[in-house]
């Protein structure tokens, strides 16, 4: 249990966080090795299904960041998400399909590299604080 | 005897066969030699071809009875387990189970003159039909045998040297063609399967015909092979449905009282006739 | 008879012989009881098999999409408001319907009669008015229909079409109801127990689809369970597959679900899948001030963002 | 004609001592509804039941079902070679179940017990089990199982038919499996019990409604059926969900599905329904049965008359009742069999 390190899945928006992750980077920024990023054209590119399908393969966290409302690159897309990641969080939560602290969310420019690796740090240990993910997790089916 | 259970088989070919790369001929050799004798198959019966964790497919036999210590299979690139299969290589293990369903009618076509007409990648099990008849202990057994066989352009023909070595024979008489080409060195015919059949009018006396191919090219060349004097029961047809166990068990793949995958999926025109038209 | 099914029989007659519609969709009597079957009348005699009772439930919104024809349906409230959505999500152009709007008492609940009656063989049921008969092989009871409602009667505040061509009947009284009291004793309970509760909730299921093909604002050509690649959720009877499809069925009706109680009434395992939808209707409720099919001129809210709306799912 | 007569003070201990030998599934109460289970004590049995909301077939023919399994794992020399799933096969023992879903199971060894192919799974299962029914005295307003050639009393597919006498069960034993479970039960002579039970046997026969007659469906042509306009009414009001497919006893249809679990996968069979387009979708889009009344149509014509063309024995429908029960909007196989059978011939089939 205590070699355990919390596997997180975190989707980035190409034009904001994602870049947040490259000057992080360039900027020598040490933040903590638990994230898996997958990038995104947008954060309204989320769909629910992405973020059920990464809890059934077993993360144990999952972070979306985009860009700051107002600062889309398709003008509006986060506006639309933010509804979208209202609704998402509180019915995950509410279903009892994950519990609080595994499901994260933030807006992140391209700029701001300092705050990102400073992200990555608060969504680790939170998501550490979890625990390792043990009941949305397909491991074999329970059938006879 | 697990019907469900595919035997083991390794990859030990894979040919792009086509232009658009899109078609692929994989030869797989059993990985127990037993299993190779248990599996004794006849023209016209399909396999399903297994791929562990991605499911099973059903894909007519390609290779002839004929020929031995192998088994090929035809593959076009549609969906999960096709597009996989295509990723794999020679020296994968995957599974192959079957043969499954009837096969064309071998003991009718028997002394008869046969008409084989294929279109585009539905060629694989006629192929191995030819392969089957030409076989020198096989072909006294058969009269006259023409093959209309067209594709849409000279790189989407199967089989291609096969075919330019059949061309040379003096016991099978090939009509290839394609629908359009601007190839100066194409040497076969150019046209649609049903005016080729029609121009090369092969003789309905004592004959049977074979035909497998796309749903258009069936539907306008029924009627010239009815011109031609093919009653609805010596026209034979091999048909396509989605199919899970291959053994008539799932329940999908019926037309009214027939399973396609068990009673089929070799039928007359007659037989079809009779059935619902739901395929 | 009930007061209705002369009405709706004559105003069909009347619309078909106009030739207004090719059809009527109504309900024909049932073979069971507490069972009526949709039903597309195409004639005046057919229409002569229309009815209307307490059994009238399932929402024939869902009979519209991708129709072609002219068609006059009966809608009650929640009818009515799925309508709504299908015009606004383009399902069904407004010049095809007709609306017979039917100002609805409520519909009753098969299952808590059989609750009371401790499942003895119901063989026939009987609406006069306010009062339910209900008989079998030696028994025979009355009761108050309005104790036997379906839950989402009990708590609904739109009985009466918000959308209509001709209104059949006096508009009934609205009522206003606390309508999330058992969704509030849930969100209080702590992550674990909310958990099991789910769980425990839908492991009957039998994936049998029935609550998704029962609702009208299922219409996607192609469902999330269906596809293929990737496939997102397995098709197995494992708690995880369930969970997940029953979670993505609710969330796609987030905004769109009118609470009409279908889904929930076509289980035929007797899952309160509605106990999925309503959260999601009372965090719109909270978050966007937004009723679904209520309104014909307000896209849906996950269609549309105000500059302020609030952002509950940031960190601290 | 009962053999044995078994005191209902005695049966808890009769099924104790089964339970010491066979595993036991039988009617357990489920809140509102009745499932089959094996049970763990005699007292969890509740032979009271009407019958149970599922019918017992996922106890041959699971909903989902673990057929082989594989590795996929890179360093493993078997890697992609699918295997034989490890399950037991124990002697189990089926109390209570109806007759009507009996007979289901003997409908069914059609499709999966044929001479030259066998389902192995479900032939095992087959052979694993003894059932007990228990005749049906007090029929639903859904029953129609007299009109498929079935009955209350029904014993076909069945070891042991059990009558309910009062004071105890009238117990006629039908198999070689059935005396085997009843081989050291002590009971009393039948003989008595003769009169009262064909006596209570024809009085559940009388109280079931006619439904409609399959054998008149065998005589009409399959695409006079098949062609009939009927369909378009019937098809109006269904959803296209599965709940009759999944609810009916004798409904087999399964799709086969791989699942991988990182480096191992199963392959698992699970129930379909002709009732989902995804059916029989091909794989090149085409799909032979793509709008709503052509599935609802192989539904019922599959059960009432290509089983029946194919098999000649029967419908492939014990009249259990489940689907006209279940059925959202109200779909009644007893109508559309009653359509069916009027459908007129166009030549003498």
């Amino acid at each position: 249990m205590s070699d355990w390190e919390p596997k997180i899945i975190a989707f980035l928006c190409n034009w904001c966080s994602y870049g947040a992750a490259d000057l992080a980077g360039v900027s020598r920024l040490q933040y903590p090795p638990n994230i898996r990023v997958i990038r995104v054209p947008c954060s309204s590119r989320i769909n629910p299904k992405f973020i059920l399908a990464a809890f059934r393969h077993g993360v144990d966290g999952v972070w979306v960041s985009g860009c700051h409302p107002g600062d889309c690159h398709y003008l509006e897309g986060n506006l639309y998400a933010r509804r979208k990641f209202a609704l998402l969080k509180s019915q995950l939560e509410y279903t009892g399909i994950i519990e609080p602290g595994r499901l994260h969310f933030s807006w992140i420019s391209s700029a701001e590299g300092a705050r990102f690796a400073e992200k990555v740090g608060q969504v680790v240990e939170s998501v550490r604080a979890a625990g390792p993910a043990k009941h949305f997790v397909k491991k074999q089916a329970e059938v006879p | 005897m697990n019907p469900f259970l595919p035997y083991p088989v390794r990859i030990d070919s894979v040919i792009t066969e086509t232009e658009d790369r899109n078609l692929k001929t994989f030869t797989l050799v059993f990985i127990n030699a037993e299993d190779e004798k248990k599996f004794v198959y006849v023209a016209g019966q399909f396999a399903m071809l297994s791929i562990a964790g991605l499911g099973e497919i059903p894909i007519g036999i390609a290779s002839s009875p004929t020929e031995k210590g192998f088994l090929k299979f035809t593959v076009n690139k549609v969906g999960k387990v096709t597009t996989g299969l295509h990723d794999m290589k020679a020296g994968e293990i995957m599974g192959v189970r079957g043969p499954m369903g009837n096969s064309y009618p071998w003991d009718l076509l028997e002394g008869r003159n046969v008409v084989i007409i294929g279109g585009g990648f539905a060629f694989t099990t006629l192929r191995s039909s030819i392969v089957y008849m030409i076989d020198p202990q096989n072909r006294p057994k058969f009269g006259r045998i023409d093959v209309v066989y067209g594709a849409r352009t000279p790189g989407m023909l199967l089989y291609k040297d096969e075919l330019a070595q059949w061309e040379k024979r003096s016991d099978i008489n090939m009509h290839i063609t394609v629908d359009d080409t601007n190839d100066p060195d194409w040497k076969y015919n150019v046209g649609f399967v049903p005016t080729v059949t029609r121009q090369k009018a092969p003789d309905a006396e004592n004959a049977y015909a074979i035909i497998c191919g796309p749903p258009i090219m069936i539907k306008f060349t029924l009627p010239v092979l009815s011109e031609l004097g093919f009653p609805p029961d010596r026209i034979v047809s091999s048909l396509e449905m989605c199919m899970k166990c291959g053994i008539g068990f799932c329940g999908r793949c019926n037309i009214g009282t027939q399973y396609v995958c068990r009673d089929g999926p070799v039928f007359t025109l007659a037989q079809l006739a009779g059935l619902p038209v739901e395929y | 008879m009930h007061s209705y099914t002369e009405r709706i029989r004559e105003a069909a007659k009347r619309v078909l012989l106009e030739k207004r519609v090719d059809g009527v969709i109504g309900f024909r009597k049932g073979t069971v009881p507490f069972m009526n079957e949709p039903f597309l009348a195409l004639s005046p005699q057919q229409a002569d098999l229309l009815v209307w009772d307490g059994n009238c439930a399932m929402n024939l919104a869902n009979y519209l999409p991708k129709r072609t024809d002219r068609v006059a349906v009966t809608a009650k409230g929640c009818d009515s408001r799925s309508i709504v959505i299908h015009l606004l999500e383009n399902q069904i152009r407004r010049e095809q319907l007709y609306v017979l709007g039917i100002p609805c008492q409520g519909m009753t609940d098969k299952r808590k009669l059989a609750d009371r009656l401790n499942g003895k063989g119901i063989l026939g049921v009987e609406e006069r008015g306010d009062e339910l008969r209900v008989y079998g092989r030696g028994f025979e009871y009355s009761f108050e229909r309005g104790e036997f409602l379906q839950e989402n009667c009990a708590v609904c505040e739109h009985k009466n079409p918000v959308l209509y061509d001709e209104l059949l009947g006096e508009p009934v009284a609205e009522q206003q109801v606390d309508r999330y009291e058992e969704i509030r004793k849930i969100e209080s309970m702590p992550p674990d127990r909310k958990r099991l509760f789910f769980e425990d909730l839908v492991r009957p299921c039998i994936r049998c689809y029935a609550c998704r093909n029962a609702c009208p604002a299922c219409f996607c050509p192609t469902c999330f369970v269906d596809e293929k690649k990737p496939q997102w959720v397995g098709k197995t009877i494992d708690p995880t597959d369930t969970r997940t499809f029953h979670f993505l069925r609710a969330f796609h009706m987030a905004g769109r679900c009118t609470d009409c109680g279908s889904c929930e009434r076509a289980c035929p395992v007797g899952i309160r899948v509605r106990l999925f939808t309503r959260k999601l209707e009372k965090e719109i409720k909270e978050l966007y001030g937004y009723e679904a099919g209520v309104i014909l001129d307000e896209r849906p809210p996950l269609e549309a963002f105000r500059p302020e709306d609030p952002e509950p799912f940031l960190d601290g | 004609m009962p053999d044995i007569c078994i005191a209902k003070e005695n049966f808890p201990e009769l099924i104790e001592r089964l339970m010491g030998r066979y595993r036991v599934y039988a009617p357990v109460e489920r809140g509102r509804y009745y499932e089959f289970a094996q049970i763990g004590k005699a007292a969890e049995a509740d032979l009271s039941f009407s019958n149970t909301l599922l019918s017992p077939k996922g106890l041959f023919h699971p909903q989902a079902e673990r057929m082989f399994e594989y590795s996929l794992a890179r360093d493993d020399p078997d890697a992609g070679i699918v295997k034989e799933a490890q399950k037991e096969f124990a002697p189990r023992l089926i109390l209570g179940i109806r007759p009507c879903d009996a007979r289901a199971f003997d409908l069914d060894d059609a499709n999966f017990d044929t001479e030259t192919l066998k389902d192995p799974w479900w032939i095992r299962r087959r052979d694993a089990t003894t059932m007990i029914g228990l005749a049906c005295d007090s029929p639903c307003s859904t029953c129609f199982c007299t009109s498929m050639g079935s009955g209350p009393y029904d014993t076909a597919g069945l070891d042991v038919l059990l009558a309910d006498i009062g004071e105890g069960y009238a117990a006629e034993v039908l198999s070689e499996k059935g005396k085997a479970a009843l081989e050291d039960v002590c009971g009393s002579s039948a003989a008595g019990a003769c009169l009262q039970v064909a006596e209570k046997k024809g009085a559940a026969e009388q109280s079931i409604a006619a439904a409609f007659d399959p054998v008149a469906i065998s005589k009409i042509g399959m695409l006079d059926l098949y062609n009939s306009p009927m369909w378009e009414e019937v098809q109006f009001a269904c959803i296209n969900c599965g709940a009759c497919t999944f609810l009916c006893p004798t409904c087999w249809c399964f799709d086969i599905q791989d699942e991988v679990y990182a480096d191992r996968g199963d392959r698992l069979r699970l129930w379909d329904s002709c009732m989902f387009p995804l059916f029989t979708l091909h794989g090149s889009g085409h799909n032979p049965r793509s709008i709503k009344t052509q599935r609802v149509r192989q539904r019922f014509m599959h059960k009432l008359k290509y089983y029946q063309d194919r098999y000649n024995r029967g419908p492939a429908c014990v009249g259990c009742g489940r689907c006209v029960q279940a059925c959202p909007v109200n779909i009644d196989i007893r109508q559309v069999g009653l359509k069916m059978a009027s459908t007129v011939s166009s030549c003498s089939a």
